[in-house]
């Protein structure tokens, strides 16, 4: 329980925690352009249970650490984040269950059983203005980086970049999924909240990764 | 420091639920872990429970329509924001009936999802659950859209039909064809001359000019069809009342229950002016208003504005609305 | 051009009252050159009719509480104006019943000259008519002043007592004497936290900074007590609260009716809000809530905030509280 | 009834009801401050029928004119000002009733009547913040300057300056009548809107009454 990978997922977790809780008036404010404001909101009500009740959860393996994340959040964060972030994070764990040290190849898994999950749970494709728009851009170059074998540092700093991209680049696309969706054509011009809250824990994951 | 009633923003809501289980000693329980605010008498085996989860911010939508003939239970989440699984999970625990469980969802994504996940949950605990979506807001064409029209103040309608059809013992599958016909032909537009000022938030959730309104609103502060310079009431109206007349579309010979819902900072004087408008132009148009209601039905926080809801009725929906119905929202 | 539903400001009370008749086409008549709102049923030879009059802008007071068990005619003057003399003149010849007229009146100086004139034609007429004065706002502490204190939110509990007892065939003395033991067991004090506008003036009424509330305001946005700085809900409440414990005394022991009233543009979620800090704060001081109100009841227009009323009950007013009552303001 | 006098009294009729309502926003004001804002209002929808319905009033005599004015604006003006100004008019005609022609000293005892209606209709004392304390004055030195025998229009704009400079003086007075008495103090450092508006009008028959 005291693996290299195990403090390597608690980081992650505990960032995007923390991430969550620091950018509140930040993510909400990105919501309110054609949502409800409340991204910001439910992200930080969510994530500061974890972050205060930290010690408590089940560490018996990495797999069984994000589920009990999982269903933390899930019965924490209300609106469409509950059930999208408390799935990706449910089927990360699924992937992971039993392991006590995981491989990049694995990382990699996760992310994608991740992914898939925001697919089921909510019906969104690739370029239908949601945090999808940055998570799968930003496993796509993890992926590659790791594959080519550099450092992890390189890779998640190379996969930072592309999920800044990838949210930036959510501001031509026309929503048509979630709350924005009811606005149509108005919801082009402004970035994805969620595609934006993803780049910013890419970066933060990046910038944190190596002083950890 | 924002100009309303508030301590800890985030205490919010659990704050004036425990209001509003004071007020109602006898006839609500409320438990405060899961924002669940129950009929005393719940959950009636002879009779279907009923469930409205939806965001805070809407009241008296739904907490204060929890009670006879109307709901048996709500668990709203966070302002504008759809409740946690844990809450409805509870909230179904709460009222579970052996006649089964019917929940009303608004439509929006958000709700579907956890209402979902909900249902699938309690399936597989073998309970009787359904679910009817309600999505009356003509704002958003939905052609376009691939998640469909909102829900929005029509849900009353759907509320206080299958709560009149469960009190007299309706099964389940009755309750879904009486709800489920009544959303059919509900309609419903609003327009915002304010923006909604969430507590946590601390400011208005967008910028509306001085001289504009958004016509076509949504109950969280959406976006609707377009920014308007304001206007006299006769235009607002009429633009309003033409696309909720045109859309079903009602004609000549109906007869409708007609709803001018305040968005909560809209005195109760301007929503009478703008339903003796409305009554006037359905006249006009052969169209019989057969009932009428006119207040803060489903508000958006403190934002100023209204929305017209029609509801074309027959002979079983008139009767199920003029049924005696008993809630925390009250008079006297 | 101001942000609300109205065409020409100066038809805003007519178009609103319009609204109301068309609403309760069955219950109640409306004769637009007098703002008269009345019991359709009325006059009835067998009950004394109650007439109330005072200024627009304070709905769902009065013209909205004219029904069954409340009053039998309103006759508001403009936005914040006492009625012009002939309203008043035309409101009794209207109900006039045999057995007698009771006039309710909020104790300002517009109000008294003019009911004081057509009270004094009516008898001159060779009517029975009394009048009762409404005074409850602690607010201003009347020793300093020659006026007398304000009649506000209390109101409604005088027009509910009477009017059930009015119902149940009361004679004259004995409403006025109900109507005066209520009135007397009767306290309110409110705090604006934004001002009202008028729709004919098209600004608000008084420049209230975005951080500073009025305590002690009147209905028609009458300055109060102080200014403030905006403060938590539990502070403010505490402070409304313990003046109007203060005034009557109230004291462990008392069971009361309360009354959380909104000014208007305040939703009823922060009423509950502050519902629930009175209830708690009562309690700790040994008081029980034999009934409580929640929501708008006597605005002042648009504004934000709210007042809080204490009626000491006796079992006969908790009696007279309880009884059926039906108005224009209903929610099904 | 078409004598000098009654030429002058539709004069002074017509210039009250004209000023009321033009100055509808003004007076409005004022009340806005420790009142309720609806003086300007009231006064010009009273008023305002005055002007609208003018050729329709019984000019049977001095005094029959002026009460079917008194009718008419009772009639019309909500709040404190229907009752104060409907017996300021009615008393005033009762002193006129049968005349076809008015002395200066009619005049006077016209105007003395008239502020004994207030006084008796509102119960207010000189001092107490109320239009009586510029009508007053005002009608103090319109005697004194018409028993010097001075010409009409010197009397007016002698009687024109004593009104301002008491309406002026109301600010330091403390209300004890109407709506501003609420504000105990607070009512201290503000102008009274009823006394602003009697100097007004007489600022507005001094100015206009040569070119009548
Ligand atoms: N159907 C969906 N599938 C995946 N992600 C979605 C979906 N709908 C919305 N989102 C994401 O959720 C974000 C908004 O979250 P949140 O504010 O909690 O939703 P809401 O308030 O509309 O319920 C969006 O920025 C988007 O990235
Ligand atoms: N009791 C009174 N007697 C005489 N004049 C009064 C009295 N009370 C108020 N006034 C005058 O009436 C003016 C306000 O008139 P108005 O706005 O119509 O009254 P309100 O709105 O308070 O009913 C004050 O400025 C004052 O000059
Ligand atoms: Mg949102
Ligand atoms: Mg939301
Ligand atoms: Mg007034
Ligand atoms: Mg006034």
């Amino acid at each position: 329980m005291s693996s290299q990978s195990f403090a390597a997922t608690e980081f992650v977790v505990r960032t995007i925690a923390q991430t969550s809780c620091d950018n509140e008036k930040r993510f909400g404010d990105l919501d309110a352009v054609v949502g409800d404001g409340d991204f910001g909101y439910s992200l930080a009500r969510g994530f500061e249970v974890i972050l205060a009740d930290w010690d408590s959860y089940d560490r018996s393996d990495i797999g069984t650490f994000l589920q009990k994340i999982a269903i933390a959040i899930t019965n924490r964060i209300g609106g469409t984040s509950g059930p999208i972030w408390g799935t990706a994070f449910l089927r990360a764990g699924g992937k992971l269950k039993g392991h006590d040290e995981i491989s990049g190849a694995e990382v990699i898994t996760a992310l994608r059983a991740a992914a898939e999950g925001i697919q089921a749970r909510g019906g969104a494709a690739l370029g239908d203005k949601t945090l999808l728009d940055a998570l799968v851009p930003a496993t796509d170059v993890l992926e590659t980086k790791l594959t080519e074998g550099v450092s992890a540092a390189e890779a998640l700093e190379a996969s930072a970049i592309a999920a800044e991209a990838a949210a930036e680049a959510t501001t031509s696309m026309q929503a048509m999924r979630g709350r924005a969706a009811y606005t149509g054509e108005r919801s082009i011009g402004s970035v994805d909240p969620g595609a934006v809250a993803v780049a910013v824990i890419f970066r933060r994951l990046s910038d944190e990764w190596t002083s950890r | 420091m924002t100009k309303m009633f508030v301590n800890d923003p985030k205490q919010f809501v659990p704050e004036f639920l425990k209001g509003i289980a004071l007020a109602n000693p006898d006839t609500l329980t409320y438990d405060p872990r899961f924002n669940l605010i129950a009929r005393a008498d719940a959950p009636r085996n002879d009779k279907v429970s009923i469930i409205q989860g939806s965001g805070s911010g809407h009241e008296p939508a739904h907490v204060l329509v929890v009670g006879k003939g109307l709901l048996d239970a709500a668990c709203p989440g966070d302002v504008f924001s759809a409740p946690p699984l844990e809450y409805v999970q509870e909230a179904i625990k709460r009222v579970a009936s052996d006649k089964g469980i019917l929940l009303i969802v608004n439509n929006y994504t958000g709700d579907r999802l956890v209402f979902d996940m909900a249902q699938e949950f309690a399936e597989a605990d073998g309970m009787n659950i359904k679910t009817i979506m309600v999505n009356d807001d003509v704002s958003v064409q939905d052609s376009t859209y691939t998640v469909g029209r909102r829900g929005v103040a029509g849900n009353f309608f759907v509320i206080k039909a299958v709560g009149a059809a469960a009190e007299e013992g309706a099964d389940l599958d009755e309750l879904v064809r009486i709800g489920e016909k009544v959303n059919s032909v509900a309609r419903t537009i609003g327009v915002g001359l304010t923006a909604p000022t969430p507590p946590a938030r601390g400011e208005p959730l967008f910028d509306l000019p001085a001289d504009e309104i958004e016509v076509g609103i949504g109950i969280h502060g959406e976006p609707g069809r377009r920014r308007a310079k304001i206007a006299a009431a006769n235009d607002i109206v009429g633009e309003l009342l033409e696309a909720v007349v045109a859309d079903l579309p009602f004609s000549s010979g109906d007869r409708v229950a007609v709803q001018v819902n305040g968005l909560g900072g809209t005195p109760i004087s301007e929503l009478y002016l703008v339903y003796g408008i409305v009554h006037e132009r359905l006249a006009e148009l052969g169209i019989t208003v057969a009932r009428s209601y006119v207040g803060n039905y489903t508000t958006s926080l403190d934002a100023a504005g209204a929305s017209i809801t029609l509801v074309k009725v027959d002979d079983e929906i008139e009767r199920l609305l003029a049924a005696p119905a008993e809630a925390g929202v009250r008079i006297f």
